[in-house]
């Protein structure tokens, strides 16, 4: 049980959605209970790994290996460590309130929850896959249910957005394909960890080192992303029904993130420490025109994605200072991004929903009319501006701490100093859009709006007292994190 | 007489228990819920505890040794390999004063509170957000760790966000509240700053740590400078000190209390604090102390200047609060942590008490205009004296409070930086001048207003002569030098003769001249009407242009900063790049690639012969190519 | 002069060509597949040659063969079957005309 | 030397009835140049000691294919049209002559490893062996066997009246 306890947490979901899928005869109004019971239960799993894992272990835990394509050396190789923990049980959290969200989805309901548990799935596959083939094809896998929820259930232009999707993301995964292909022709081996272990003895070079590590980035960048690759992220965060961008920005975001560590950096400290400057400008440029951009947009969810790219670059900012301090706070950074983004997400799914109206511009007031919801996006946004107790603070500060202090990195000081701006950016954006949405006069035409259920109150009740349990206590994260992260900085020689 | 010294767990209390009366009231929090008293008697309870204790903590640490106790705590964050932050408590002689007086000052005004927001609806939200305030106050006091100084510096920021916008339906108010969180918020920033230097520098946040000689020397001068500076900021911003001070007389949208006391004793001291805090640091970077020493006195002339011809009592007091701030500045970077510390320690009761006054006015009158009033002092005899005693004592006349802390600040500023002196003794006339202009308007000459004035209930009076005790008295705990030996660091500087003796310093007289020339000229204008002040206005009608409208510098942070350059320049230029420039590319490559196929395609006729005659010399060809290159 | 392997090769090639033009130059279906039939045929010249002078004694040419000749077969039912269910459809059986495959 | 005199004349044979299937005008001299193609190779075969291929070859293409041809082109009426050249004349005879110009030079530059044995004959028994003794290409025969009843179903599903 404990050995397969991985692979019983991937597969759990594609299972519900097999049942769901060849039972056409469950009723609509039982598909939700059960895609809810497989979230559910994997939930419980996650929390079961999050109790089993040894924190003061190195390296991967959970393992399971089978010899799976005898030819390729590939592996079916399963495997987590404090980098990825976080991300799954972030993922399988996630899923539980997508599903909850999703609670009045009438149009083709059953395929609605086949796809967001397949997608499910394949996130859960992407953070534990420890074999480059299996990582990639559950990478790919992703593409497909998220392209289905959003081009048959968003709003507004969505099956433009969602082709605008497919095609951002299968273009960056040609280029990491094309990595990872020369990774195994340049190593013979399809195992991350170990050709990160072998550090920069890569046996023959089919390729330099420098462009492999840029192929497998084009992929991580895209997804994260980084700007200048993100100009699908607001139309598909926007065009999506609430639990996909719930989903997206939560968790699928995380995947460019995980994935620049558990690769790029790890497998070519060298080249990393090389360009690292090129990516923190990135992640600086990302940062401030997140932020700046947000401060323009009318449509509440599209503002929200906009803040995304902004936190996002913190994360960026992190990976690439390379230091101890600076991987945690991005993995802190990974994990309070989700949580608040959704939080974000789904408060404003909420707003627009009852309202029937996403144009800032026409909303106003509503801290009467709807108070729970406005309480919980005004907690939200506290978090997004990184308010001391929010886990938003211990995310940004762990991360400007442990960059701004990083020695690897020439002139990363000026960087940071930069990407303080961001938090001042953000709290301007936040501040007005509350001041926008929920305050003034109440305004007549919202007078019939409904306040958050129980339902909703529940999840976003969950969000805030992860949110602020982080924040007040960011050892629950960061004890999990700190020996992965370290074993990342030895392969750089520090 | 020995005291017993007081048990760890109860200092911790200080600051937990109003945090706890937030926790018990804000779930009860409803849209509408009707009265709630008993949530403002958790709330008066627990600061009034935490007040008990905080003088408590007072006692104990003039007999500590050291005249410190620090509490460890738990780490808030400790990375193997990376930083360990303790979030731990230290009681040295500073912060139990600034405890007593936050305490003080928070018990009075939510007294005050309950007959002031009696009929407010929002009621139980009101003393929810004045307790998480108060936690959030005292554990900035109490922190032993910049960093968690920091984290509660931002909590009372948030609160004063949300009692400032207190009143949201109302525009005003939360545009007030959105203003004050960002420009402290740009400070905030410096802080932030600074603390990654102090960090990167030293591998500790620890204050006493961080204040010892040894860390500091450690410190290159130019590195020490700039992290000074960048506390300063912050501390800029919470103060209200120029350019960043535009926040505080819009955050008068708040209910009168809240400005009582976050934005006239408590939070916006704590900008002062913080520099006394830190003050060795200050004091090894003496640039930075320069620097804070020329701020504090330019906001203390330039806000002192538009205090005078502002038509809101509260706008007039907000401009009285930036001014004698900058004066506190001023103080501790002339004269050390106990100069301004004492100016703060006596403006924290005497400021509040005359906004308690104006809040006390307000219900007689329905309105803060002082164009709408006049002739009160018969209808609301209590508040009158209540008003005119903080109105002596924030002039600065012997023998009430205000006169002994300002003396400190003039006598160091005369001994470091004459040439700040002046700018001083110029603030000194001008408060007392416009005080007392807000004096004869509100209580003398005859009343303008339509409102049925009467005196404010009981509730409201009795905090207010409690709080005119200290306002009247507290200068004279330092007669003799009392305040300065508990808070100093030994250095005298012979001024103090006494309570008497104090008025036969040469300096003493100048003070007290100015401070009577600025109350007789109010006389003279108000009261007398020997000139009459329109023709004043009319004579210095460019000063006044300038003063009413605050030297153009709102005009020149909504307007100009933050909505053409920012919003209608730089983040639509971003926004222009967005969609056109990348928005562009992309789209560029989508109809690039449609293109090229809507061209291809006309090759695919649906001739399978045609096909096969291309694949044929395709492949003869390429068999050549091979053949000729192999 | 002697009739060796080169001369089986040449012919091969020659009779493929001249199956590759027709399939390529034809208007009529049926000739197309005939054609393609000359060429199955010249294939097989050529494996059977090759059989007959590289490996007389282990025909392994010679079953390769047999297999094209199976499979040409069945390729010829096929193509006939559609061929008939084509002009079925269109009423001609001209390649010119059958242009479905295309954009 | 008789062999080789066979040989010129089945060539010229061979190429003669192919030719006649590309250029014959009418529909049945070009199915009459397919059966003397056919029977020219069939000869060929047994010039070159392949009794059975030849008498496969004579058995199927002439007994079956060409025989399907014929009457493939009287059920489709396009008869009376004759064997016309589509579009693509001239593109179709380049790439005859490319191809033939091709691979002719491979064949002419490329020394082929001639053995002097003596041929097999007779063949049949030996390829009887070859194809279903052990170790024998069973599986193939096999799955010729199922490619044809695949094409038998293909060819009557596709052909029957809908």
């Amino acid at each position: 049980m404990n050995s397969h306890l991985l692979s019983l947490i991937i597969f759990l979901p594609l299972a519900g959605a097999l049942l769901i899928g060849t039972y056409p005869r469950i009723p609509a109004g039982v598909v939700k209970y059960a895609a809810l019971a497989f979230t559910l239960s994997v939930l419980a799993l996650s929390v079961i790994l999050l109790f089993r894992f040894d924190r003061q272990a190195n390296g991967m835990q959970f393992q399971e290996i089978y010899s799976w394509i005898p030819a390729l050396a590939a592996y079916y190789r399963l495997g987590i460590d404090g980098i990825s923990l976080p991300l799954v049980a972030l993922t399988s959290l996630l899923s539980v309130v997508a599903v909850l969200m999703s609670w009045k989805v009438e149009n083709r309901t059953r395929e609605f929850f086949i796809w967001l548990l397949v997608l499910e799935s394949s996130v859960l596959g992407v953070f534990c896959a420890l074999d480059l083939l299996l990582f990639f094809i559950f990478w790919e896998v992703e593409v497909v249910p998220v392209y289905f929820l959003i081009s048959i259930w968003g709003s507004g232009d969505r099956r433009h957005s969602a082709t605008k999707y497919v095609l951002f993301t299968l273009l960056g995964s040609a280029l990491m394909l094309a990595g990872i292909v020369s990774l195994y022709y340049s190593t013979g081996s399809l195992d991350m960890v170990a050709i990160a272990g072998s550090g920069a003895a890569i046996a023959q070079t089919l390729l330099p080192a420098v462009p492999i590590f840029f192929l497998l980035l084009a992929g991580f960048a895209v997804k994260l992303p980084v700007v200048p690759f993100h100009s699908w992220q607001p139309d598909a965060y926007t065009d999506a029904p609430a639990a996909v961008t719930v989903m997206l920005a939560g968790s699928l975001a995380k995947m460019g993130g995980y994935g620049m560590i558990r690769l790029c950096v790890s497998i070519f400290p060298e080249v990393a420490r090389r360009y690292a400057p090129i990516m923190l400008a990135l992640a600086v440029i990302g940062i401030i025109y997140g932020a700046a951009i947000a401060f323009r947009q009318t449509n509440l969810k599209r503002l929200i994605a906009y803040s995304s790219i902004s936190h996002m670059g913190f994360v960026l900012l992190g990976i690439f200072a390379l230091s101890q301090t600076s991987l945690v706070g991005a993995s802190l950074q990974m994990v309070s991004h989700g949580l608040i983004t959704a939080l974000l997400f789904c408060t404003a799914s909420i707003i627009m929903d009852t309202t029937g109206e996403n144009d800032i511009r026409r909303l106003g007031g509503l801290a009467r009319q709807m108070p729970s919801t406005a309480t919980f996006f005004m907690l939200a946004g506290l978090g997004a501006l990184g308010l001391p107790s929010t886990s938003g603070f211990a995310a940004e500060f762990t991360t400007f701490l442990g960059s701004y202090s990083s020695s690897e990195v020439a002139g990363i000081k000026v960087f940071v100093l930069v990407a303080l701006l961001g938090v001042l950016l953000a709290a301007a954006y936040v501040l007005w859009t509350i001041q926008r949405v929920l305050f003034g006069p109440v305004l007549p035409v919202f007078n019939d709006s409904r306040d958050a259920d129980m339902r909703q109150k529940t999840y976003c009740g969950l969000f805030v007292i992860l949110i602020f349990f982080v924040g007040l206590y960011p050892m629950a994260v960061v004890s999990i994190v700190q020996n992965s992260t370290a074993g990342v900085i030895k392969l750089l020689g520090g | 007489m020995h005291i017993m010294s007081i048990p760890s767990a109860l200092i911790w209390a200080v600051w937990l228990l109003p945090l706890g009366a937030f926790a018990l009231i804000s779930p009860l929090i409803r849209p509408f819920p009707g009265k709630a008293e008993p949530a403002s008697f958790i709330s008066i309870g627990a600061v009034g505890i935490s007040f008990a204790l905080s003088l408590w903590i007072l006692a104990s640490v003039l007999q500590a040794p050291d005249r410190q106790i620090i509490l460890h705590g738990a780490d808030w964050l400790s990375i193997s390999g990376g930083p360990v932050f303790n979030f731990g408590l230290l009681i040295d002689p500073l912060s139990a004063v600034m405890l007593s007086v936050v305490t003080s000052v928070s018990l009075m005004v939510q007294v005050y509170s309950r007959a002031y927001m009696h009929s407010d609806p929002s009621y139980l939200r009101y003393f929810a957000l004045i307790s998480l305030f108060t936690a959030a106050m005292l554990g900035l006091i109490v922190s032993s760790n910049l960093l968690s100084t920091f984290a509660f510096w931002e909590l009372v920021g948030l609160s004063s966000y949300l009692l400032i916008g207190f009143w949201f339906h109302r525009p005003s108010a939360v545009a007030a509240a959105k203003k004050a969180f960002l420009v402290t918020r740009i400070g905030d920033v410096g802080f932030l700053a600074a603390l990654l230097v102090l960090y990167t520098k030293t591998g500790t946040l620890d204050i006493t740590a961080l204040n010892s000689p040894g860390v500091l020397s450690a410190i290159s001068g130019g590195v020490l400078t700039w992290a000074a500076l960048g506390l300063f900021l912050g501390a800029m911003g919470k103060s209200g000190q120029f350019p960043l001070h535009v926040w505080l007389p819009d955050a008068m949208e708040g209910p009168t209390p809240v400005s009582a006391l976050i934005h006239a004793a408590t939070m916006v001291a704590a900008g002062v604090f913080l520099v006394a805090r830190m003050y060795p640091l200050f004091q090894a970077a003496p640039h930075a102390l320069t620097v804070v020493a020329i701020v504090g006195a330019f906001s203390a002339v330039f806000a002192a200047t538009m205090g005078l011809v502002m038509k809101d009592i509260k706008r007039v007091l907000a401009y009285s609060t930036i001014s004698q701030l900058g004066l506190m500045m001023l103080g501790i970077a002339t004269g050390g942590v106990w100069v301004g510390i004492f100016y703060l320690f006596n403006h924290a009761f005497f400021k509040s008490l005359l906004f308690l006054g104006a809040g006390s006015v307000n219900h007689a009158t329905g309105t803060f205009d002082l164009r709408e009033m006049g002739g009160l002092r018969k209808k609301i005899p209590w508040t009158f004296a209540f008003f005119v005693l903080a109105a002596v004592s924030l002039s600065g006349i012997w023998p009430l409070a205000g006169f002994f802390s300002k003396e400190g600040v003039l006598a160091a500023a005369l001994d470091k930086q004459p040439v700040l002196f002046g700018f001083a003794l110029l603030t000194t006339f001008l408060t007392a001048f416009y005080i007392f202009r807000v004096v004869f308007l509100v209580f003398f000459g005859d009343y303008r207003g339509s409102h049925g004035p009467h005196e404010s209930s009981r509730i409201m009076l009795v905090p207010m002569g409690l709080l005119a005790v200290p306002a009247v008295a507290s200068g004279w705990l330092n007669a003799n030098g009392g305040f300065e030996h508990f808070l100093g660091d030994g250095a005298t500087h012979g001024f103090w003769s006494g309570f008497i003796g104090a008025l036969a310093h040469p300096l003493a007289l100048f003070s007290l001249l100015a401070a009577l020339l600025g109350v007789f000229s109010a006389y003279t204008l108000y009261i007398k009407r020997w000139i009459s002040p329109d023709k004043v206005k009319w004579f210095l009608r460019s000063p006044y242009a300038i003063f009413t409208r605050k030297y153009g510098m709102d005009e020149l942070y909504e307007n100009i900063i933050a909505r053409n350059a920012l919003y209608r320049g730089v983040f639509q230029a971003a926004d222009w790049t967005d969609r056109v420039v990348i928005g562009g590319a992309s789209a560029g490559i989508a109809s690039l690639t449609t293109g090229a196929g809507r061209v291809l395609r006309r090759f695919q006729t649906g001739q399978i012969q045609l096909y096969a005659v291309a694949a044929v010399l395709g492949m003869t060809a390429i068999v050549l190519i091979a053949l000729v290159r192999g | 002069m002697t009739a060796g392997l080169n001369n089986y090769l040449v012919l091969s090639a020659v009779l493929f060509s001249i199956g590759l033009y027709g399939a390529l130059s034809r208007k009529n279906a049926v000739v197309v597949l005939m054609c393609v039939e000359i060429m199955l045929n010249a294939a097989n010249l050529s494996l059977v040659a090759f059989s007959r002078f590289v490996t007389p004694v282990a025909l392994s040419g010679q079953t390769v063969a047999i297999f094209s000749i199976t499979a040409a077969a069945a390729e010829v039912a096929v193509g006939l079957a559609v061929v008939i269910a084509l002009y079925r459809q269109r009423g001609t059986v001209d390649v010119n005309d059958i242009n479905l495959l295309k954009w | 030397m008789g062999i080789n005199i066979a040989f010129w004349v089945l060539a010229v044979l061979a190429a003669t009835g192919a030719l006649a299937v590309v250029s014959a005008r009418s529909l049945f001299r070009t199915a009459l140049g397919l059966v003397l193609c056919f029977l020219s190779i069939a000869g060929l075969f047994f010039t070159l000691s392949a009794d059975f291929l030849g008498i496969v070859q004579v058995l199927i293409y002439v007994g079956a294919i060409a025989v399907l041809l014929i009457m493939a082109i009287m059920l489709t009426r396009d008869v009376e049209k004759g064997n016309l050249p589509s579009t693509l004349k001239i593109p179709a005879l380049v790439s005859g002559l490319a191809f033939a110009g091709l691979s002719v030079w491979v064949m002419l530059n490329t020394s082929w490893q001639v053995s002097s044995e003596a041929p097999t004959t007779p063949t049949a028994s030996t390829l009887g062996n070859l194809l279903f003794d052990q170790g024998g290409l069973v599986l193939g025969v096999e799955i010729a066997a199922m490619l044809l009843l695949a094409a038998l179903i293909g060819a009557i599903s596709a052909a029957r009246e809908k």
